[in-house]
């Protein structure tokens, strides 16, 4: 069993520890541990990567090669095989991820309401999701895809708030539904190859060695980048993503924003464009102009937004864009910006989502107008929240800038392929979303934390006080996200909660915040490691662009 | 150590001071910050000067610039082969000079805000952020290509953001600092723009086999390589990607018409007003220009636009200042006002006539001395009559001699007074002007200068002459020494650095012949700031409303919109609240909501109903099922008989 | 002349189809139900006769299937009666209690 | 020996219905485990067999690989549901059955007459034995003597007898085409032409019926919601297998060169069947009504197995219906305790069942999955082969509308997984019992569902049977 | 004279059977699936199958139908004397048996069958029959038969349990 393995292997044990632990008191501790492990092995990992792969940088890096690779036979006669490698991308990817699960259970550490099965569930999502980004086999690739994407439905369906259960549906549904032409797509690919060789195999290296007629991967690329997109909400189907954010408890928002929405952009590369090249010389325009909607719509929606989590979708749609973006430049900076972006919104929007499950926790409320000057009760929280505004509008410093940079380079570099005008209109345009990002970033949190903090009235906290116990509402209000009904809470008060009383963070709320800032900063100060990292995986997707 | 092969150093030691600060001595003791921030950045304007004396006695073989030094360089960011951003400390007579400035206002700053923000609400917090925005701000100086000077950029504009929103409860500080960063934010895009404009070009012409050897594609050695120059004016974009950039440029400082951000950013508390929004940040820009100005002189249009947009701001912001009664609006718009006049100092020189551009930088230079020390001041005496608004001081001269003193010595020196260090800068601007023959400019400038005069005497007449207008002003008193000593510092400097023989130190293009002071430019000047002076003397010596009253009212109308601002702030507020906001943010919402998402809930809806008319074909009747299979078996049959046919 | 008998055990058939999707007697279906069983024995005594005259097999499987028809109205008289001893019905377009 | 399994199933239903008229009062369990013990014993005999086929009665008779499978495809289902269908004759039970003893041999009758059905090598014994798999069930559906379960017995049987002439006036055609009844001689003589295509379409109608293809479906969800919980169990499960069987001889068999060019056809069923299924399924709130729709949906992706006649197609199809059993079983058997001890059938009555039975639930959520095709469960590999054999085909449509098909099962997969999981339980609901031969049952099932697709020996093994068999037939002249 | 017989006998039988289906009394009904039962004898005579021909005397009209004709009785209620189908039942009836009637028949029409080879004499007797039903080689039918005879058994088993009256 090699290293790879058990980086799917943890996980899941530790989702069968979970279950198996006599006393809920203890299960979040048995996560952490599990999860603990899992960011040591990780590390592990990394430097056995950059052992083997990290001496040179470049195209004749081994890491354009994959590493630490294990495979063996699994249906055989149908060339599916159990296949695990590493490379650049999926390192960096692991990384993300290992460090938003653990920060993920920590952020989840007052989950009161089963936990067991909550524990249990988020364990095998991420199970999924390292599956995923270790996956070369598509078959298996799609397995732990699904795997990764299923459990959502439960936990926001059950320790959601609002209209969770039409949320988690709709969630499920859209993912599921891009899945499908996922599905369709991987199948096209294995039957002409194997039609036109003789050899039927998922093996993606095998297929990759495979030059697809163009006409079918004219139809097949934008079958499977939409799929993937539906995940990395591409617009027009993004819409899952701002009610299935608002509606999802904490860690998962964290996990779904900064993890599985990865896996569409992956997908995205790894697959879409790595073995339809053709296809995506085609098509690549066109996603270039529907990502460029993505960022600005993104953005704009964002400033009409009056619950913090939809503010937060909406945001994460924008910085989507950026990825898929990215991909659609196919080019050296866009692809590795894209990489990049995936990386430093993971962490990003996990901190967001955290840091957003921290303040609910004690306003119990997500409105944004009923807040204001909480810096002054929670200045940890505040400056935490303002680190991550700041991040995610593209401020030098964090990884976000450096990925953003990149994509925008990228975008306005162009390529071979298309006409130099088209791309770069599309990337001022797209860099637009930096002035629209300020907007909103300081508008919403200028609005939380500045200013005043609402007088607090005596009189509605009785009438506060029936729907405290069920958050239901707050979450209502949520749906209805622009429209602006929130004239009953506009006023003052967040619920009968007073403002002025509140407290900072507690220590297992700084670990968290702590971990995440210092993983967004570490990438915007010292970009060149995780550029190193990704920049010889890159190769082998632009030699067959080329 | 040798300073100038270590100059790294000196923008390291406030970034040390702000992690020390922010993340271990802040929490424990707001006081500590304050002394070890501004020990630290006291060593830090040590190295500076040791690193100008290093550097200035460098041998230099006469004429145009000094040779730039890269002593310190690493790879910070590979964008792909070939594109690589270095981070390092350029070494040159500009930022040279720049790292003086800097380092010695930011001390005093942080001296004087020991005591200013004494008993403050986050002490430590300020001082964190201060030291955050040193470092940013020395990182923008050293730059040595475009990329960092952008990243540094940023830094500066959000401690901008995080210092002029310090006190954030106060609703109009918390506005004035989103305000701030957005509309730099808004510029910055176009300087975003321009690096990506320039930086493919650039690598266009690397690839085209041209300046290969004078660095990356965005490194200012290449943007100042001739050869480069001529390829990309072939190319067409050269004038394109300077007017991109000059946005930001004009966005940091705060140009016509991104300027509105500036006066709202005196919510902020006033030492850093001081050092941002007067002596430092706002001047990026004009650094900025300078940083480019072989570029810009390849692109005359460009140039250009630097020129004009540079005199139409110094003259909108002086006519402005005239009417505005806050202390520090009215020191705001002066320093619009100055930074137009070294813009456009920038925009009238060329590599053949630089005089405008060792003009600018000398106005630069001066500038941030006598404009630090007369927010100092103010800031003074703010700290002692609890308000801004001038009408309500009066009579402090007694009540605080020292403050009037330094503040009587800078107003002389904006107001260009021999032998006060702005008579000598901005006679050489205006010198500059005559003799590359730009006679609107050169007239222009005279009349602001008057102008500058009027209005800077009128907020010291008010202030200081005269009667106490409110009880607090009557109760006022001398400020601590702490306070008083950066004072008294400023003001020696505003004084000598006049006498600077700035055209040795800093030069470009073209050797000055060593000009003295330039009568013909020399008398004029004088004479119209006398004139301002005297007129204000006329009208607000005694602080008397009733004496300008009637002044006023002549001009009615017109002096209400020059009070208004000429209603810039009204307009934005319109374009974004009630155009952006309205009509593409809202509906975007809304769109969203109902179109896009209706379109997933109308297949969700398509979905049963489709599903409730099947179910209605169900109906319990077990022969209609028959007909069902007998029309299936049939239709089948002939299917199969029909796909084979 | 084998066509003419197809198409004889065709008619039969299809009276029966009639009989099964109009008779609104449960017993009526029943016996339609019949009708085409009978139909369908019919076609292949036919075919053993004009196609394999020298074996039996088409008669064999008529004798089953009249085996089988028996069993099938049995059943079907079973679960009539049973069904009649609740509803007091036997109309099949009454049958309305499983629907949609 | 070869008829060793049918032997022991006939043995013992003789078996339970003696011991039953000599212990008449003490009707237990007991009787159940002899039944259940008879089943296993047929189900080890078969797997016995996997090394000899061969043929008896003078090829009436004929034990073959792929028939093997589906024997014990059939036992597993009988099995389990005999073990689910302890919790009908519980005397606790809401809705009781009476005449276990008779239950049991009829139940096995019907199994016998599957596994005869497969062995069968002559039209004749084909129908007979189909015959022998269906009549019973009829009787069977209308066990628990209740209106609504008359009402689908009798809407079963009307279906069941026009499906069963459309089916014997298709067998007499072919009969008429070739003049012979033994299969390998109808293959060798049988000739293209539009009489042959009249027979396809009959035989498909009477398997269509079986295999409730839309539209020959509509008895389907009434005779499941009228049945006895489990005997709705063994009609969603062993008597589709049947139809599969029947198909799969008759269509690999006879028209398999014709198979690839019927693709047209089968796709456009598939389609229809699938969508409908899926559709209506959406809108029902009875639970065993319910799983009919799911069932017919179902029925859809299986008959992808019929685009074509290579080995991939035959194997697919029959590990899918493997799987199927299983997974369809496992639900069943959470539904069968739930029916048979609150008496509710409505899908909203499982609210909260994760609280007050979390393993149960957890039992059932892996049965909808499976069923809903949600990796890494079973389900979902034996899909992804089906989906993969059209893709094979050229009908990459196919798959899309398939994979779309699947979104929308899951959708109203999930509706019941929300009510046991985001629900909360009725306040005062008390926990289902769990007893012995049920709990073992869904065991086996929910275990089965799991590693059918992780551990990939049986679908190798089903592959290289089929292509054996295959192979098989090719060399028959 | 066979051909004459044929045609008289098959315009018999297939008014008989639209009497059957058709009439209004469920017991009427049933008489005529006799006389078309009966008829269908006669052409089992006709074809050689003289054997069948009592076999289908025996089995369907003396047991079936007496089978159903006991259904008759045992359901018999007020409401069914009368089994007057609505008329858009009849016509979509119709139009099934007739499309299925069509289609099949011009499907057929294009058919060639295997060539006819009619025996004069049918060396088809009651022995032969005997042999197959019970015969376990190559051309025996003793499998069906056992089947079938399972099935009777299962559905008297089942029969009863079902129809039997309940305990109160």
């Amino acid at each position: 069993m090699g290293i790879l393995s058990w980086l799917v292997i943890v996980p899941f044990l530790t989702t069968v520890a979970v279950i198996a632990t006599p006393n809920p008191k203890q299960i979040r501790w048995v996560a952490l541990f599990g999860t603990g492990i899992q960011l040591i092995l990780t590390a592990v990992v990394a430097m056995k990567f950059w052992a083997l792969a990290g001496a040179e940088t470049g195209e004749h890096s081994m890491a354009t090669h994959l590493c630490m690779v294990e495979q063996f036979d699994w249906f055989k006669s149908l060339g599916i095989q159990y296949f695990l490698g590493i490379d650049g991308i999926s390192m960096s990817m692991v990384m993300l991820t290992s460090v938003i699960i653990f920060t993920g259970v920590l952020a989840s550490w007052n989950v009161e309401n089963r936990t067991r099965e909550f524990f249990a569930l988020l364990l095998v999502l991420v199970t999924g999701v390292f599956g995923v980004f270790l996956s070369f086999d598509l078959f298996l690739f799609f397995t732990f895809y699904e795997v990764a994407v299923l459990p959502m439905y439960l936990l926001i369906g059950i320790w959601g708030t609002g209209p969770k259960e039409y949320s988690a549906m709709k969630l499920t549904l859209m993912l599921m539904a891009g899945s499908a032409f996922i599905l369709v797509g991987f199948l096209a690919l294995y039957h002409t190859a194997g039609q036109s060789t003789g050899v039927y195999s998922f093996d993606l290296t095998k297929m990759a060695a495979f030059q697809y007629p163009t006409e079918m991967q004219a139809w097949v690329f934008p079958m499977i980048f939409l799929g993937f997109g539906v995940l990395g909400a591409i617009y027009p189907f993004h819409t899952w993503s701002p009610d299935g954010h608002a509606s999802a408890p904490t860690a998962v928002s964290m996990l779904h924003a900064g993890v599985l929405m990865k896996l569409g952009g992956y997908g995205a590369l790894r697959i879409a464009v790595y073995l339809l090249p053709e296809g995506a010389k085609e098509w690549a325009l066109f996603f270039m102009g529907l990502t460029t909607i993505n960022i600005l719509y993104g953005a704009f929606g964002a400033i009409r937004q009056k619950d913090l989590k939809y503010f937060t979708a909406y945001s994460s749609v924008s910085h989507c864009g950026v990825v898929l973006f990215g991909i659609a430049t196919l080019n050296m900076m866009g692809l590795k910006g894209a990489v990049l972006q995936m990386f430093s919104h993971g962490i990003m929007t996990g901190l967001f989502f955290a840091l957003i499950g921290m303040v609910y926790g004690r306003t119990h409320t997500r409105i944004i107008p009923d807040m204001g000057g909480l810096a002054k009760v929670m200045p940890w929280l505040a400056v935490c929240f303002y680190i991550a505004g700041l991040a995610s509008l593209g401020l030098p410093g964090f990884s976000g800038f450096v990925a953003e940079s990149h994509v925008f380079m990228g975008g306005f570099f162009g390529n071979a392929w298309h006409s130099s005008t088209a791309t770069r209109t599309l990337t001022i345009l797209a860099a637009m979303s930096i002035v629209v990002t300020a907007v909103y970033v300081l508008r919403g949190l200028g609005t939380v934390f500045l200013g005043p903090i609402p007088a607090y009235h005596e009189g509605s906290h009785h009438d506060a006080q029936g729907t405290h116990g069920t958050h239901g509402t707050h979450g209502a209000h949520g749906a209805h996200g622009a429209h602006g009904a929130h004239g009953a809470h506009g006023a003052h008060g967040a619920h009968g909660v007073n403002l002025a009383k509140l407290t900072d963070a507690t220590f297992t709320e700084k670990l968290t915040t702590g971990i995440l800032i210092a993983c967004l900063a570490l990438v915007g100060v010292f970009p060149q490691f995780m550029i190193n990292l990704i920049e010889s995986s890159i190769y082998p997707i632009l030699n067959r662009l080329h | 150590m040798s300073i100038i092969e270590n100059p790294w150093i000196i923008p390291a030691l406030p970034l040390f001071s702000f992690l020390i600060v922010g993340l271990f001595i802040r929490p424990v003791s707001g006081k500590l910050a304050g002394i070890f921030g501004t020990l630290s950045i006291f060593c830090a304007m040590v190295a500076a000067y040791t690193l100008a004396w290093q550097y200035f006695s460098l041998d230099h073989h006469g004429g145009g610039a000094r040779s730039a030094l890269l002593p310190f360089s690493f790879e910070w960011l590979r964008f792909m082969k070939g594109m690589t951003v270095n981070f390092g400390v350029m070494v040159d007579s500009i930022s040279v000079m720049m790292l003086t400035v800097v380092t010695t206002v930011s001390f005093l700053v942080h001296l004087y805000s020991t005591s200013y923000m004494h008993g403050e609400d986050g002490y430590g917090r300020y001082f964190t952020y201060l030291s955050l925005f040193t470092f940013s701000m020395l990182g923008l100086v050293v730059a040595p290509n475009i990329f960092q000077m952008y990243v540094f950029w940023e830094l500066v504009g959000v401690s901008s953001f995080l210092l002029i929103g310090f006190y954030y409860q106060k609703p109009a500080a918390v506005s004035a600092s989103k305000k701030a960063f957005i509309v730099t934010r808004f510029a910055d895009l176009g300087f975003l723009i321009g690096i990506l404009v320039l930086a493919y070009f650039g690598y266009q012409v690397q690839l085209g086999g041209v300046g290969v050897n004078a660095g990356q594609a965005v490194d200012f050695t290449f943007l100042s390589n001739p050869e480069v120059l001529t390829k990309l004016n072939e190319m067409g974009v050269l004038t394109l990607a300077l007017i991109l950039v000059y946005a930001g440029a004009a966005g940091k400082s705060a140009m016509f018409p991104l300027h509105i951000w500036l006066p709202d950013a005196m919510e902020g508390p006033t030492p850093v007003s001081a050092l941002i929004h007067a002596a430092t940040m706002v001047v990026a820009g004009v650094y900025l220009v300078a940083r480019l100005f072989p570029a810009f002189s390849a692109a005359p249009n460009a140039l250009e636009v630097v020129a004009v947009v540079g005199l139409f701001t110094s003259a909108f912001a002086a006519i402005i200042a005239c009417t505005q009664d806050d202390i520090k609006r009215v020191l705001a718009f002066s320093t619009l006002s100055q930074l137009g006049y070294m813009m456009f100092s920038l925009g009238i020189a060329t590599m053949e006539e630089p005089l405008g551009y060792t003009a600018a930088m000398f106005h630069l230079y001066t500038h941030a001395f006598f404009k630090a020390l007369l927010f100092l001041g103010a800031g003074a005496v703010i700290h002692s009559v609890h308000t801004n608004d001038v009408w309500k001081m009066g009579g402090l001269k007694s009540k605080m001699p020292i403050t009037h003193f330094t503040f009587l010595i800078a107003v002389l020196a904006i107001a260009g007074i021999w032998p006060l260090a702005g008579f000598f800068s901005k006679d050489e601007i205006l010198s500059a002007a005559l003799e590359s023959h730009r006679y609107f400019h050169f007239y222009g400038g005279l009349v602001i200068a008057g102008l500058t005069a009027f209005y800077m005497a009128r907020i010291y007449f008010l202030t200081f002459w005269g009667k106490a207008r409110s009880d607090n002003a009557s109760h006022a008193h001398e400020a601590s020494a702490v306070i008083l000593i950066p004072l008294v510092i400023l003001s020696v400097l505003s004084c000598t650095t006049g006498w600077i023989p700035f055209a040795h130190f800093v030069a470009i293009g073209r050797e000055l012949p060593h000009t003295g002071i330039n009568m013909a430019v020399a008398i004029p000047g004088t004479l119209v700031a006398v004139i301002g002076l005297l007129a204000s003397f006329f009208l607000y010596r005694t602080g008397d409303a009733k004496t300008v009253d009637g002044l006023v009212s002549g001009f009615g109308g017109l002096y209400r919109v020059i009070k208004k601002k000429f209603y810039f702030d009204e307009i934005y507020l319109f374009v974004t609240h009630k155009i952006i906001f309205r009509f593409v943010a809202t509906p975007v919402a809304w769109f969203d909501r109902n179109v896009v998402d209706g379109g997933v809930n109308l297949s969700g809806w398509t979905t049963r109903k489709a599903g409730y008319f099947l179910t209605l074909m169900q109906t319990g009747q077990l022969q209609t099922y028959g007909v069902w299979f007998v029309l299936g078996a049939v239709v089948v049959s002939t299917l199969f008989w029909m796909t084979v046919n | 002349m084998l066509f003419h008998w197809v198409l004889l055990s065709l008619a039969l058939f299809s009276v029966g189809i009639y009989g099964v999707l109009t008779r609104r007697n449960a017993v009526g279906l029943l016996i339609s139900v019949e009708l085409m069983l009978n139909a369908a024995a019919i076609n292949l005594v036919v075919f053993n006769r004009y196609v394999a005259p020298a074996q039996v097999d088409g008669q064999v499987m008529a004798i089953f299937v009249m085996a089988l028809a028996a069993a099938e109205v049995l059943v079907g008289m079973a679960i009539l009666v049973m069904l009649f001893r609740k509803r007091k019905s036997a109309d099949v377009t009454k049958m309305m209690g499983l629907r949609h | 020996m070869l008829m060793l399994p049918e032997l022991i199933i006939v043995f013992t239903a003789f078996l339970v219905l003696i011991l039953d008229l000599i212990f008449l009062k003490k009707k237990n369990t007991w009787l159940v485990m002899i039944a259940i013990a008879g089943v296993v014993a047929a189900g080890i005999s078969a797997f016995v067999l996997f090394e000899q086929t061969g043929e008896l009665l003078g090829g009436r008779f004929a034990v073959d690989s792929v028939g093997l499978w589906f024997k014990l495809i059939f036992l597993v289902a009988t099995g389990l549901t005999l073990m689910m269908s302890v919790e009908a004759f519980d005397v606790r039970a809401k809705g009781l059955l009476t005449h276990q003893a008779e239950f049991l041999a009829v139940l096995l009758f019907s199994l016998s007459g599957m596994l005869f059905l497969v062995s069968s090598r002559d039209l004749i014994s084909l129908y007979v034995s189909l015959e022998l798999a269906t009549i019973p069930l009829f009787a069977l559906t209308a066990w628990s003597r209740t209106e609504v379960s008359g009402e689908g017995a009798f809407k079963y049987l009307a279906m069941g007898a026009l499906g069963s002439a459309f089916f014997l006036y298709g067998l007499g055609l072919l009969f008429g085409l070739t003049g012979h009844m033994s299969l390998v001689e109808i293959a060798s003589a049988l000739q293209t032409g539009p009489a042959l295509f009249l027979a396809a379409g009959l035989i498909t109608a009477g398997v269509g019926f079986k295999l409730t293809l839309v539209p020959f479906h509509m008895w389907a969800p009434d005779a499941y919601q009228g049945a006895p919980t489990p005997v709705t169990a063994f009609l969603s499960v062993a008597s589709k297998a049947a139809g599969v069987a029947v198909a799969f001889v008759i269509f690999y068999r006879l028209f398999g060169e014709h198979l690839s060019s019927w693709s047209g056809v089968v796709a456009v069923l598939a389609t229809v069947t699938m969508t409908v299924g899926n559709l209506v399924a959406v809108l029902q709130s009875n639970l065993k009504r319910f799983m009919a729709y799911s069932a017919i949906s179902q029925a859809g992706y299986i008959i992808l197995g019929f685009l074509g006649n290579d080995a991939q197609n035959a194997t697919a199809m029959v590990f899918y219906m493997l799987v199927y059993v299983v997974t369809n079983l496992a639900a069943f058997s959470v539904i069968v305790m739930h029916v048979h001890q609150t008496g509710r059938e409505e899908i909203d009555s499982m609210k909260g069942l994760s609280i007050t039975n979390p393993l149960l639930a957890l039992a059932m959520m892996v049965a909808l999955f499976g069923l809903a095709g949600i990796p890494p469960l079973a389900g979902f590999v034996g899909k992804f082969f089906l989906f993969s054999v059209a893709a094979k085909a050229g009908y990459y449509w196919l798959v899309g509308v398939a994979a779309v098909n699947s979104t929308v099962s899951l959708y109203y997969y999930l509706r019941i997984v929300r009510q046991m999981y985001i629900e909360p339980p009725v306040a005062g609901t008390a926990p289902l019992r769990v007893s012995g031969l049920p709990a073992v049952g869904l065991v086996i099932a929910t275990v089965g569902s799991m590693i059918l697709g992780v551990v990939p020996v049986f679908y190798e093994r089903i592959g290289a049977d089929t292509i054996q068999w295959l192979a098989s037939l090719a060399r028959v002249p | 004279m066979n051909e004459t017989l044929f045609y008289v006998l098959a315009g018999l039988s297939v008014f008989g059977a639209l009497a059957t289906v058709m009439t209004v009394h469920i017991l009427r009904s049933a008489i005529y699936l006799m006389g078309v039962l009966c008829l269908s004898a006669s052409f089992y005579v006709l074809l050689g199958a003289e054997f069948l021909a009592g076999i289908q005397i025996l089995v369907y009209v003396g047991g079936i139908v007496v089978l159903l004709v006991f259904a008759v009785m045992l359901t018999r209620s007020d409401d069914l004397d009368e089994d007057r189908p609505t008329w858009p039942r009849k016509i979509v009836g119709a139009v099934g048996a007739l499309s299925f009637f069509s289609v099949s028949a011009w499907l057929l029409s294009q058919s060639p069958f295997a060539e006819e080879k009619v025996l004069e004499t049918s060396n088809v007797d009651i022995k032969s029959i005997g042999r197959a039903l019970l015969d376990t080689g190559s051309n025996g039918y003793v499998l069906p038969f056992e089947v079938v005879s399972l099935l009777l058994l299962a559905v008297l088993i089942a029969g009863i349990v079902i129809a039997r009256k309940e305990p109160q």
